[in-house]
């Protein structure tokens, strides 16, 4: 595969689409919440959806993705439909997982979206799981597992290193790098360069050093998918973003002290939202217009202002149900 | 029927179901040596496929099972001692017990997670402790006790075939012990006790490592004219609440026998079920025979010491046998 | 007495024991910025040395304690939610709750583990637990639940100072409740319940979290004309046996009222000390109000329904008050 | 410090009589357990103590060890009274856990030994909080934590890399490379080379491949502790030593099929023993005789005997004394 595979311009066009379609949705749930329209907290990606596109992009239904607690992007760049998601986060019943799981455990398996995960580093084991059923399986579908630069310093990312490069599984690990863990900047809490650790269990890394970059995201995959598909075993991807919203929606209310600038924040939003520099990329290179790129951007507007009508109208669970999903009760 | 060794039943139910599943699969630290027996010969058999030898790393195995249960696999993990259970509780805790509920009921979660529990072997603190209620408190995941070879068996084919989390708890250092067991294809169910004898002046609760003795204080009792109704709780969650309040409301006299530390053991939460649901017919103390809030010692008198005994049983039946109201 | 917010008495506990000896350390994840606010401004006051921002590694975290207390440092670990105590159970389990024991005394280990518990607030399965039976069954460590401004800084206060190792459950989502504080220094002993009325119809015991529900279901009662005696636990391990007695033998009709799940709970394990050594002075079912066997689901309404309220621990008083014997 | 540093005679010798002392211990326990003598389990470090007595030379009384299930050579190496071991291991009140904690936990804080752990892994942590207390303390001293090959797929040996590296704190990880984990050959269950992933935390590594060579392990310590007294954070050392015994004594009554042969055992027992290669080294070079070196291993072989015999006529715990160790009961 040649190191510079690069999307076509229908393929850049898709990943436009995907990236309205997350910053859309993450625009809406800040005002949401903002409004008190989400009963619980939601962890915004916007000025992240680069590596959510770029990654998924190269991945079938019978992929799997596990995401982290900031997965609304995994789950539309994956597939997931936009209306269950705001169902889900509105807390009804028409919610992908019923209003049982809200914003941080947004899954949709027929999707091979296998779950947004609150324990921060959980989706690591799960993944590993899902990979040795793909191994099993055989059938040259891969599992994918997102996580943050914080959640790489949780032990079970080196012990499933350990059995992706033992067995090796079909498993992509992609590390959303953001340079924060919470309210802490990376440095303070992580330390050396992530990827290393998976070099030290002969897994091949790439790192992308501009991650808002979708296309250097979506190349990256290409040389991942390709390994992996092979029957090669692990790889990694480490793609270098940043977090443009709060942590979650209610930082402000509970850091006093902050641990970033305003002016950090307002020059990422201006000269590194992936967005504008796909769509500048793409008028520079003169493969496309304004029209053509307005359109895509409008389609995604309605799209999820559907969603979120679609979400409102949807209904409350019936109060009981909890106990009623719990358990299948059923044997083979 | 023929003579089993409990450790061979197990082995028994494994193999019985892995050959009827292909989908069943097995792993966990050393499975294929097995140092219980429980695991011995199933490498041979199903190959490296489906029986897997896994590095030291509890907190992926628990979590593991998660997705490849999820991805359409039946899955079997072998935790070795059940202190592993505090290791890799993030999955069983955080995942294994509540994925479905999170997903909206998106996956069916068939995992069987087999620990070693108990004491009375100077295995130490880290080796012998009996786990049974941080995982029962945990909702999400069924929890088996069975007490000899045929339950056993029975029970650990049924955790297979379910399609919901189940923790079988395997008691330590009795895996020679024999017991009858059926020859033909049998599933014990999930979610009810079993009463095995019945007698009308007291109620012998027990459970996995203490039903021996509890059924030996039972004959004891016998010999002495006192008539006992004896219970093996078995599945430990669900609890067979009916058949045990029946056992209790039948004597009004209780006496339960759990080898876990007794603060919010299975036993208190038993006692707090009769304390409710049977109140009426309760005639004297509930009496808890279980182990004191205490990791257990090295030393074997001091290990001793602190585990429930067919004494400590009858001298808690004799309490209840001799206060409160007569019938 | 001044006026206090739950959380200010919190950070106050920190603050004056930190000041009061130098050797108390606090870590945890973003303990700096403080994401409840009970360890804010503790980093201006102490510095980096002894206030430490953590990775997220709650397994080393908790492990890491031991080192540091045996070492002669008095260790206050910051776990922020009390489902993190699953993540990093290992350390609190199999090390800290035995390490005195395994070492023969040597060493005492000065721990306190804070973490947020409980639901309420759609924060999913994950973040909303009461898991307050996992670490009580583990006999080793000590278990605070306070429910007011005033017990939770005596209380957490007595963590610090007590040479053993201490979970103080701070109930999550509450920290703006107000109470009367004294304003001198003072401790609230481990291990003591409070009653906090008494009253001759009907003994209420709640515990942290629905310590107010409890409250204010005895207010209902009262203006119904029924006397409640109302007890706050505060300390779950140990259990003030001899206080929880006394109030439920002045009544001989007991509700007790716990956000965990009911399998094992401390409602539970207060039920079965009851059942066994109160049960002359019973009159009627000992009834808990906690949360069913269930995770809790995102969608407020269906979360709700499983959660303790004012209205089942109404019915559960109305049921004892209208069963059973007669005085 | 020269990277050729080498004991001098008198340290030789003092390695030679550590090494003894294990030997002659593991041995005897070995006779003990068969006897039926020791209550639990034992898992002995027979071949192995050229590690622990290279390692714990360069220790003092302030400078702590966390220690594996395997930790009797640990113990006596960095000073531990072998009377109190032995009493501790028949389970007696005379022992250094007042026979609370047996062969898995034997700890002699008085000498800087925070114990032996029955959980893999579970070392690192704890002496991951030790050399935090060291580092507050700053006087020179620091932490090591001994653990196996298996040890190093739990992940807590990377989230402690992780500590130790941002902290800088004094904090030596060795890891006594035996081969084995239980009864799974190293290369089956771990990917890679163990010290690698200490390197992805940009810790320094010296790997010793002939770690029953004393005068190595010796050689690569002095390095480590002259690299963390100086203030430098952590170190790690690799040592490669094959395990001569069973896991445990039970060994042969559970496991069926063999995970070795025995000719591998018998040639590492005649070739890498790590007592006769240090001997043999010091006859070569001429720097002593076999009169000197046959009386330390008499005098070895006596402590060990009074060691026993120590441990014999000691008393049974009262019964009833474990709930009175558990809780200090005190406040400060
Ligand atoms: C086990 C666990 N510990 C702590 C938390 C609290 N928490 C939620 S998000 C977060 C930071 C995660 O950082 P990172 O992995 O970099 O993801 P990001 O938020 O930057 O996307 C923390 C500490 C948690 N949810 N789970
Ligand atoms: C958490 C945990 N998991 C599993 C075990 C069982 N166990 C005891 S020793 C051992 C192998 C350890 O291998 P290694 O770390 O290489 O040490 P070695 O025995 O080779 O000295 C295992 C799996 C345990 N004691 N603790
Ligand atoms: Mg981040
Ligand atoms: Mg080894």
């Amino acid at each position: 595969m040649k190191d510079n595979a690069s999307p076509d311009l229908s393929q850049c066009l898709d990943l436009l689409r995907t990236m309205y379609l997350i910053r859309y949705t993450e625009e809406q749930l800040a005002e949401d919440f903002a409004a008190g329209k989400t009963p619980g907290g939601v962890h915004l990606s916007t000025g992240q959806e680069a590596v959510a596109a770029g990654i998924c992009a190269h991945l079938t239904d019978q992929d799997q993705l596990a995401s982290n607690h900031r997965g609304h992007g995994h789950f539309i760049a994956k597939g997931g439909d936009p209306k269950t998601l705001f169902a889900e986060i509105y807390g009804k019943s028409e919610g992908i997982c019923r209003g049982m799981g809200g914003s941080m455990h947004v899954a949709d398996y027929s999707k091979g979206i296998i779950g947004a995960n609150g324990i921060v580093g959980a989706g690591l084991p799960i993944s590993t799981g899902a990979a040795l059923a793909d191994l099993l399986d055989d059938d040259g579908s891969f599992t994918v597992c997102i996580f943050g630069d914080g959640a790489s310093n949780q032990g079970v990312l080196q012990e499933s290193f350990n059995f992706a490069a033992l067995w090796k599984l079909p498993l992509l690990y992609v590390c959303e790098h953001n340079g924060f863990c919470q309210f802490s900047p990376a440095e303070t809490v992580t330390a050396g360069t992530i990827s290393d650790r998976a070099k030290a269990f002969g897994i091949p890394v790439k790192v992308v050093e501009e991650g808002n970059d979708v296309r250097a995201v979506w190349n990256a995959m290409a040389w991942a998918s390709e390994y992996i598909r092979a029957g090669n075993g692990p790889a990694f991807i480490e793609a270098r973003t940043y977090r443009i919203n709060n942590h979650f929606e209610r930082e402000h209310l509970v850091v006093q002290t902050p641990y970033r600038t305003r002016e950090e924040v307002e020059k990422m939003r201006q000269e590194r939202d992936p967005i504008i520099m796909l769509r500048q990329w793409m008028l520079n290179e003169n493969l496309t217009d304004e029209k053509v790129l307005s359109a895509i951007d409008k389609e995604a507007a309605r799209i999820i202002q559907e969603s979120v009508a679609f979400g409102e109208a949807g209904t409350v669970p019936p109060e009981n149900i909890g106990l009623e999903y719990m358990f299948a009760g059923t044997y083979n | 029927m023929a003579r089993t060794r409990l450790i061979t039943a197990i082995n028994d139910a494994l193999r019985e179901e892995m050959e009827r599943d292909e989908k069943v699969i097995l792993f966990g630290e050393d499975v294929e040596a097995s140092i219980f027996g429980d695991t011995r010969g199933l490498i041979d058999l199903f190959g490296p496929r489906r029986v897997r030898n896994t590095p030291i790393s509890e907190n992926t195995l628990t979590g593991m099972t998660v997705g490849a249960a999820a991805s359409g696999y039946r899955v079997v993990l072998h935790l070795m001692f059940a202190n592993f259970v505090y290791t890799g509780m993030d999955g069983i805790a955080n995942q294994i017990a509540r994925a479905r509920l999170m997903s909206g009921a998106q996956i069916d979660l068939p995992i069987t997670i087999i620990a070693s529990y108990g004491g009375g072997r100077a295995n130490a603190a880290q080796h012998s402790d009996t786990p049974f209620s941080p995982v029962m408190s945990l909702g999400g995941i069924h929890v088996l006790a069975p007490s000899n070879p045929a339950d056993a068996k029975g029970l650990l084919k049924s955790a297979i075939r379910c399609n919901d989390p189940v923790i079988f708890f395997e008691p330590g250092g009795r895996g020679g012990e024999i017991g009858e067991v059926p020859d033909e294809d049998y599933l014990t169910p999930i979610g009810e006790a079993a009463v095995l004898r019945e007698g009308k002046d007291v109620t012998l609760i027990g459970m996995g490592s203490t039903m021996r003795m509890t059924i030996q204080a039972a004959d004891k009792l016998d010999k002495e004219g006192v008539e006992s109704t004896v219970v093996d709780v078995r599945s430990l969650a669900p609890l067979d609440e009916k058949t045990l309040c029946g056992a209790a409301s039948n004597t009004g006299r209780v006496v339960i026998v759990d080898e876990s530390r007794d603060r919010c053991s299975a036993a208190s939460q038993i006692a707090a079920i009769l304390a409710d649901r049977c109140f009426g017919y309760l005639r004297a103390p509930i009496k808890r025979v279980t182990t004191p809030d205490c990791s257990l010692p090295y030393a074997p008198a001091s290990e001793k010491y602190l585990l429930p005994s067919i004494g400590k049983v009858l001298a808690a039946a004799n309490v209840v046998l001799s206060t409160g109201e007569t019938r």
